[in-house]
């Protein structure tokens, strides 16, 4: 297509409507501020302010009524318009699929957020169910592993006795859920978007590295995040359990069924990709 | 005395969190001994070093440097701790997108012979975009549940029934003291006992204002809370370490903000109880100061001081009663010594200009006798 | 020009944006709306606060026959734009004229009241915290009020001497509109200051 | 009239060469017009004066905190210095510029002819001018004009009970508060005026999806300031009612609040400070795509997440007010909301990541100034979120912790990316290209300058020093950092001397710019430089959101893509 097709100079009229000028608002704007300045100073100033601002609201309703008043500006001569737009000499690079970072870059595939979501319930469920597990045998109870992880926000339960942790507590469970409903739940999320970001053995990242690499990062900082549980964690389990839900939300993710992305498809929507011409 | 907790001594900082973990102490946070060298981990310490870091301190020692990287109270030690999370994300947080930002400027750079070409033209990614809003909405959920608890666990921290309970009222440009279950009024210096590792002693504050708004803020025991006209607000604080404090007024109040400053003086229970049983002693009358006596009634001095047990029952200005108690002038304006003391009274505003006591223009004599007079007020 | 453009997208297609008058009028209500909600909230804030009387419940009665009035004008501003749609324009000067009385009417109503209020009752925007609340966000109200007076009457003259024609229909479905406006805003200050406030 | 002397966007004397009209003529023209191009320059030039004085006063300031126990100001003069300085910085200098940018590019990059209200657009920045001029006027006669004549001195937040007549007797705060209030209209009549621009004046074609980014975000601005401000006037005018009628809104003798202004205060003030930040982030959508060759990286989440900035900053006011006792719920509750904002400025941050990455970037002055933003940005934004911990900003609350923050946000945030959009669009306003030179020079000076100067306030924070002093004793350990932030100020002071030095020398001798200086792709570009006071002879037509690329690369419009 052309680019540079200019209008026929037949179209380009001669004069061009402009709001005419005038000092009206200036003028009530002065006034407006005499008016105030009256209030700090000398009433006579704020006075004087009316009757400007007055004269200059009625100037200034002149100027539209009844209709908005214009002024036609000559339109400048062809020569000193704007060049039209040149077509660019250069060329544009394209992305192939396949090529180094494309994939980071245009996904072409990638798992529905939705197995994100399903992956979180599904990992969240297995790891709940280690922990609960763990706290039946180490601690007899099924609550001390909820109320170790509600401490992290709960006070009471950040300074509670081990024996106190064992016990049921209403706000521990709700916290509990939630915190863990709703990491779960983002950690899905996150893996349904990345883990097709990963050249290859998706279920190494997945399983094994992301989750040691947050529990390094919780290692480093449980002290502050949840003194209670840093106090008492059982590393080993914990790993288990941040493995198992690795494993479990990967393998659910990886499952879905791909789906393509927008990118790759030429005339979608939002997103454009330079590869069609390849596919095509 | 024992009472005085002393510091361990320096760990090494891999040593110290390992300790820390072995041995945190959940009941009792506040006396958590791993705290050791956080600061210089930070990277902080550059201005002076000093201070508080000579260990087994006695309540002379001042606290100047009031770094609230070094809480020595147990709310500061909560505030400190989350503190510490906050600045930990927030430097990962920096370091990571920093980098990539960097690497993106300088691998991303045209280079010569670029003329002419356009890169790719990506028009974005779902992925990624959903990635990097997941992953900070984490972020954030950690910090907040962070948050809700170190919040309430300060505010709703339950005090002994028995903590001090102390009355401060801010004022345009000083601090009105008040110990309700002692009858003792002082202003600008508040004593309080100290606590230890086997007895809590904290102290309750009520914090309320005469004008306009103040803020109380000791930054190496508690976070600051204002002091608000027409309504009282309650901090505590629960040092375990004594020594003298360094705090200001920090919220904007007028012109001699910057010169109202607060002193807390952290005393072992025994000098505690000594310090309140002087305050509350009757008031000597030393004859030695009659004239300067006399000419302090007699002006107008007691329209806007107090000294109890005397005539004069001004609320304007400070309580006068044990003035020579307080190491400083004015909340900290001067250090209180007669030659101070002489230049206050002859003319405040020389000292802390714009202040709210006026010029009295007594001449030199005078000033002698009233100061005279004051130096007796032990 | 050379910026007109890549390739025409179908010169037939339809390109209607809104009318600027109506935009310009929407933007100005909701920043008119969010000024009267902060006045609103500090009349909630301080009921009952105030640490002497007079108190709102000894002295404001509802001025039932003030609101009739103001919100019966609103049905009359819209007679009187359906008139001048119409091209009745002697219908549209009448239903102007009585929309103006019956606005006139309420502030009448209004200042009698804080007539009585002031130099009966020494209930005054300096008695206390009511008083403040009170007059603020009840002549607030009434200042906007006046303004919607004048335009009216300004119409209203110009439309008595013939000044006002078709061209003008958008401007004054806009006063009609900021009129509503007007009266909304009362049935919100009357419910918190005559109902809730006593 | 002739032609030539229409001509807009001319503040040069050289562009009348033609036939040289008198002096009174160009001052009539120029004060009677309605061009958005004139009143937006106007508007910056304003804002730029009004940022050299405040300025200035920055830099006393910081003479008197080098040392400690210094005495160059006296209490009273240093605490007028910073309430006039904020005050000004705020409303006098961040706003106006805003609104320059705004009414200079806004129709140019809609294709449009003007503004919708041209008119009200004049009569929105006369009263900024007057409200800014009776600001500084209050020096001269705030007791009254009989008296010696002070200015404010409470703060730019103005913390009743403070500003009661009470504790602040005199004119001075009234100038305060008039000043403002006017100068706020002005604010809300150009925001109206922008919104009705940008929703009813764009060019066949533009449909809000295909808006330029910078349109996008503006018109979150313009309804952030149509719905913050008039808070502040609300406040504003219950105060005037103390003081001038004797009301109690803010009487606590009479059982008013102090907490209820600041409430009022901040549903205005943190709104604002977004109010600030967003056109500057308009400005870098603009300003990265363009160097780094690439278009924005998703549009579509970038035009939600300044949407929901827009939204969330409405919610989290009380952030400045987690000293004042509120109950732990509610702090935790504001400190929530707050970290929330973090998040769509997250996706901002990384979306000009994700623009600059793959590109080829060329770093030009423009490019440079929204690198370093990028960087000083991020700072700024994590500073932001320790403070949102509630607890964190007990302790750094009204330290200079907070300073540092603001600076960082303001000037790391705005001021650079507002010296990008002048050294960007600057050929297109007056056709002569910047100089090169003397803006890297300008660059890397004031960007030594400003790190220096509030880097090293964090930590005079962190040691406990509180914001709103004017002198400090030895001995607390903030000598030195308030001694380098100082320095610092040294050095921005000269680069600022680059940067007009660099205008005024462009004006006179600089290189032609030419239509299209950047190679870059709105419409404002396809116009001449300066363009002319219609904009264009024929009205645009779009079909993507990069209609000059499309022209520029008939092989790959965007069209196809989007
Ligand atoms: C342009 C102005 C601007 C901007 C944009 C901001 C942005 C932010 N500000 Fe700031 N602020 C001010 C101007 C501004 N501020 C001013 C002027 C004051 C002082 C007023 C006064 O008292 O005088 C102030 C004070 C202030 C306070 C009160 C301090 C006090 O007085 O006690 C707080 C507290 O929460 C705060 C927080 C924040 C936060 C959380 C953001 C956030 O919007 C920042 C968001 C950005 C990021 C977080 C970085 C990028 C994000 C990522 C890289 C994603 C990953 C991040 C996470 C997961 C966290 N600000
Ligand atoms: C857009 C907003 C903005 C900007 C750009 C600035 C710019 C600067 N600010 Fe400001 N500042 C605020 C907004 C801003 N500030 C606000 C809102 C407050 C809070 C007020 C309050 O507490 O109420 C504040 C408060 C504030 C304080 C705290 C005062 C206090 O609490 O006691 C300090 C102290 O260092 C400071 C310093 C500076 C400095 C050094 C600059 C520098 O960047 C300025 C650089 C500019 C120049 C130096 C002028 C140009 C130079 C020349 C023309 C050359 C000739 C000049 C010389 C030779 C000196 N500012
Ligand atoms: C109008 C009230 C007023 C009068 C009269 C007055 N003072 Fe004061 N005085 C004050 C105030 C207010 C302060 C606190 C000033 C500050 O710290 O900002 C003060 C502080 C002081 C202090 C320092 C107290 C401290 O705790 O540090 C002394 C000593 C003092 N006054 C002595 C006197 C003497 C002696 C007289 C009479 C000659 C006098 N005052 C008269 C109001 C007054
Ligand atoms: Cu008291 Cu500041
Ligand atoms: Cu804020």
């Amino acid at each position: 297509m052309p680019g540079n097709e200019t209008k026929p100079s037949s179209e380009t009229p001669t004069h061009i409507a402009l709001p005419a000028p005038t000092m009206w608002p200036m003028v009530t704007a002065f006034g407006i501020t005499l008016l105030v300045t009256g209030l700090v100073t000398n009433l006579a100033v704020s006075v004087v302010g009316l009757v400007v601002a007055l004269v200059g609201a009625v100037g200034w309703w002149r100027d539209v009524l009844p209709a908005d008043r214009h002024e036609h500006v000559p339109v400048v001569p062809p020569s000193e318009r704007a060049q039209p737009v040149q077509v660019a000499a250069g060329r544009v690079e394209h992305l192939k699929l396949g090529q180094a970072g494309h994939r980071v870059r245009v996904p072409a595939e990638i798992h529905p957020y939705s197995s994100g979501l399903k992956a979180g319930i599904a990992g969240g469920a297995v790891m709940a169910v280690l922990a609960l597990g763990y706290g039946l045998i180490r601690h007899g109870s099924l609550w001390y592993p909820i109320n170790l992880l509600s401490a992290a926000a709960v006070p009471t339960l950040a300074t509670a006795t081990t024996e106190q942790l064992r016990a049921f507590s209403s706000t521990g469970l709700a916290v509990g859920i939630f915190a863990h409903g709703v990491v779960s739940l983002l950690v899905g999320f996150v893996y349904a978007v990345m883990v097709p970001m990963f050249p290859r053995r998706g279920w190494l990242w997945a399983g094994i590295v992301l989750p040691l690499f947050w529990t390094g990062l919780f290692y480093g900082t449980s002290k502050f995040i949840n003194p209670a549980l840093a106090g008492r964690v059982d590393w080993p389990w914990f790993v288990v359990c941040q493995i198992a839900f690795g494993m479990v939300t990967g393998y659910v993710v990886a499952r879905s069924e791909r789906i393509e992305t927008r990118q790759t498809w030429p005339l979608a929507a939002r997103i454009g990709i330079e590869s069609q011409e390849e596919r095509e | 005395m024992g009472a005085a907790r002393r510091r361990k001594p320096k760990i090494l900082r891999r040593e110290g969190i390992r300790a820390a973990r072995a041995t945190f102490p959940l009941t009792q946070n506040h006396v958590n001994p791993a705290r050791i060298s956080k600061l210089k981990r930070l990277g902080l310490v550059v201005a002076g070093g000093t201070g508080s870091w000579a260990f087994g301190a006695d309540s002379a020692q001042v606290h100047s440097i009031a770094n609230i990287f070094k809480p020595l109270s147990a709310p500061a030690e909560a505030v400190y701790e989350i503190s510490l999370l906050a600045l930990l994300v927030c430097a990962g947080i920096f370091l990571v997108v920093g980098s990539l930002l960097a690497y993106a400027v300088v691998k991303f750079r045209s280079r010569p012979g670029d003329e002419g070409t356009e890169p790719p033209q990506i028009y974005g990614s779902n992925q990624l975009e959903m990635a990097w809003t997941a992953i900070p909405i984490l972020i954030v959920f950690v910090l907040v549940l962070v948050t809700a608890r170190t919040t309430a666990d300060v505010q709703n921290h339950p005090l002994p029934e028995d903590s001090l309970k102390v009355r401060v009222v801010g004022h345009q440009w000083w601090w009105e003291i008040h110990y309700p279950d002692h009858g003792v009024i002082t202003a600008n210096e508040l004593h309080i006992p100290v606590s230890s590792r086997d007895q809590r002693r904290p102290t309750a504050l009520r914090l309320e204002s005469a004008d306009v708004i103040h803020s109380f803020w000791v930054p190496q025991l508690a976070g600051k809370t204002d002091l608000i006209p027409n309504r009282a607000n309650d901090m505590w604080v629960e040092p375990y370490q004594t020594g003298t404090f360094l705090g200001n007024c920090a919220e904007y109040c007028g012109t001699q903000h910057a010169k109202m400053l607060l002193r807390v003086v952290v005393e072992t229970p025994e000098e505690f109880a000594r310090w309140i049983a002087s305050q509350k002693a009757p008031v000597v009358q030393d004859s030695s100061a009659q004239a300067g006596r006399d000419l302090f009634f007699n002006t107008s001095c007691v329209n806007c001081h107090r000294i109890s047990g005397t005539a004069a029952e001004g609320v304007f200005g400070p309580d006068l009663t044990r003035l020579m108690s307080r190491s400083t002038l004015a909340a900290g304006a001067a250090s209180n010594t007669p030659e101070n003391l002489r230049l206050w009274v002859q003319n405040p505003h020389t000292i802390k200009p714009g202040c709210l006591m006026p010029d009295m223009q007594l001449n030199p004599a005078e000033v002698e006798k009233i100061v005279a007079y004051l130096l007796t007020l032990k | 020009m050379a910026a007109a453009s890549s390739p025409t997208i179908s010169a037939a297609a339809e390109w209607k944006l809104p009318s600027k008058r109506k935009v310009g009028l929407i933007c100005l209500l909701a920043t008119e709306s969010a000024l009267f909600t902060i006045f609103v909230v500090a009349y909630l804030f301080y009921l009952g606060k105030s640490l002497n009387g007079p108190y709102p419940k000894d002295i404001l009665s509802p001025p039932w026959l003030a609101s009739v009035a103001l919100l019966s004008s609103s049905v009359t501003v819209v007679l009187a734009e359906r008139a001048f749609l119409r091209g009745n324009l002697g219908r549209f000067k009448l239903m102007l004229f009585v929309t103006i009385a019956l606005g006139v009417f309420f502030l009448g109503a209004t200042a009698l009241e804080w007539k009585r209020l002031i130099t009966h009752d020494q209930f005054t925007i300096s008695s206390n915290l009511a008083g403040s609340t009170y007059y603020s966000l009840v002549g607030l109200h009434a200042s906007h009020v006046v303004i919607g007076l004048l335009l009216l009457s300004l119409v209203w003259v110009l439309s008595l001497a013939n000044w006002v024609g078709p061209e003008q229909h958008e401007r004054v479905e806009m006063l009609s509109w900021y009129w509503h406006f007007v009266d909304a805003i009362w049935i919100v200050v009357f419910t918190v200051v005559y109902i809730l406030g006593r | 009239m002739p032609a030539s002397s229409l001509n807009p966007a001319v503040p040069i004397p050289q562009a009348a060469a033609a036939e040289r009209p008198s002096i009174p003529s160009i001052l009539h023209e120029w004060v009677t017009t309605t061009d958005h191009k004139r009143l937006g320059l106007m508007y910056i030039m304003a804002g730029l004066l009004f940022f050299v004085i405040s300025g200035c006063m920055a830099a006393l300031i910081r003479v008197q905190l080098a040392f400690p126990n210094n005495d160059f100001l006296p209490p009273q003069m240093f605490n007028r210095m910073f309430t006039m300085h904020g005050t000004a910085m705020v409303f006098l200098v961040g706003m106006p510029i805003i609104a320059g940018l705004m009414n200079y590019l806004v129709p140019l990059m809609i294709g449009a002819r003007d503004m919708a209200f041209p008119r009200l657009n004049a009569f929105g920045f006369w009263i900024f001018l007057f409200g800014g001029g009776l600001l500084y006027f209050s020096y001269l006669a705030a007791p009254g004009l009989s008296g010696a004549g002070s200015a404010p001195d409470v703060g730019w937040f103005a913390y009743s009970p403070l500003t009661g007549k009470a504790f602040s007797r005199g004119h001075s705060t009234d100038y305060w508060i008039l000043s403002i209030m006017i100068s706020g209209i002005g604010s809300i009549a150009s925001a109206i005026n922008v919104i009705v621009t940008v929703i009813t004046m764009r060019c066949r074609g533009m449909t809000l999806m295909k808006m330029p980014m910078f349109v996008w975000i503006v018109l979150v601005v313009a309804y952030l300031i149509v719905i913050v401000l008039p808070p502040l006037t609300a406040a504003q005018i219950m105060l005037l009612l103390d003081r001038f009628l004797g009301a109690k809104f803010f009487d606590t003798q009479a059982g008013g609040s102090a907490v209820l202004w600041q409430h009022f205060f901040w549903i205005f003030g943190h709104p604002e400070v977004y109010v600030l930040i967003l056109p500057g982030f308009a400005v870098a959508t603009e300003i990265i795509p363009v160097f780094s060759r690439k278009p924005i990286f998703g549009y579509a989440v970038m035009v939600g997440a300044s949407v929901m900035i827009g939204f969330i900053s409405l919610g989290v006011w009380a952030h400045h007010m987690f000293t004042i006792g509120m109950s732990a719920m509610s702090n935790t509750f504001f400190a929530t909301s707050t970290m929330l904002v973090g998040i769509p400025t997250g996706i901002k941050l990384f979306n000009w990541l994700g623009t600059m990455w793959g590109g080829k970037i060329r770093f030009k002055t423009p490019m440079l100034f929204c690198v370093a933003f990028l960087f000083q940005f991020l700072c700024a934004g994590l500073t932001g979120i320790m403070l949102a911990v509630a607890p964190f900003d007990w302790q750094l609350s009204d330290s200079y912790f907070v300073v540092a923050h603001f600076h960082y946000v303001l000037i790391g945030g705005l001021l650079f990316t507002i010296f990008g959009a002048i050294y960007y669009w600057f050929p297109k306003a007056t056709g002569k290209l910047l100089s090169e030179k003397l803006g890297k020079w300008h660059f890397w000076v004031f960007l030594i300058g400003f790190n220096l100067t509030f880097g090293p306030l964090h930590i005079a924070g962190i040691l406990g020093m509180p914001r709103r002093i004017y002198t400090y004793d030895v001995g607390r350990g903030w000598d030195v950092w308030n001694l380098l932030a100082s320095i610092g100020v040294i050095f921005q002071a000269v680069g600022i001397l680059f940067f007009v030095g660099n205008i005024l020398w462009s004006l006179w001798k600089g290189k032609k710019a030419g239509d299209d200086p950047w190679d870059a792709w709105t419409l404002e570009w396809s116009t001449t430089s300066p363009p002319p006071p219609y904009n264009f002879e024929v009205l645009p037509e779009v079909r993507s959101r990069r209609p000059l690329w499309d022209l520029k690369h008939p092989t790959d419009p965007d069209w196809k893509y989007e």
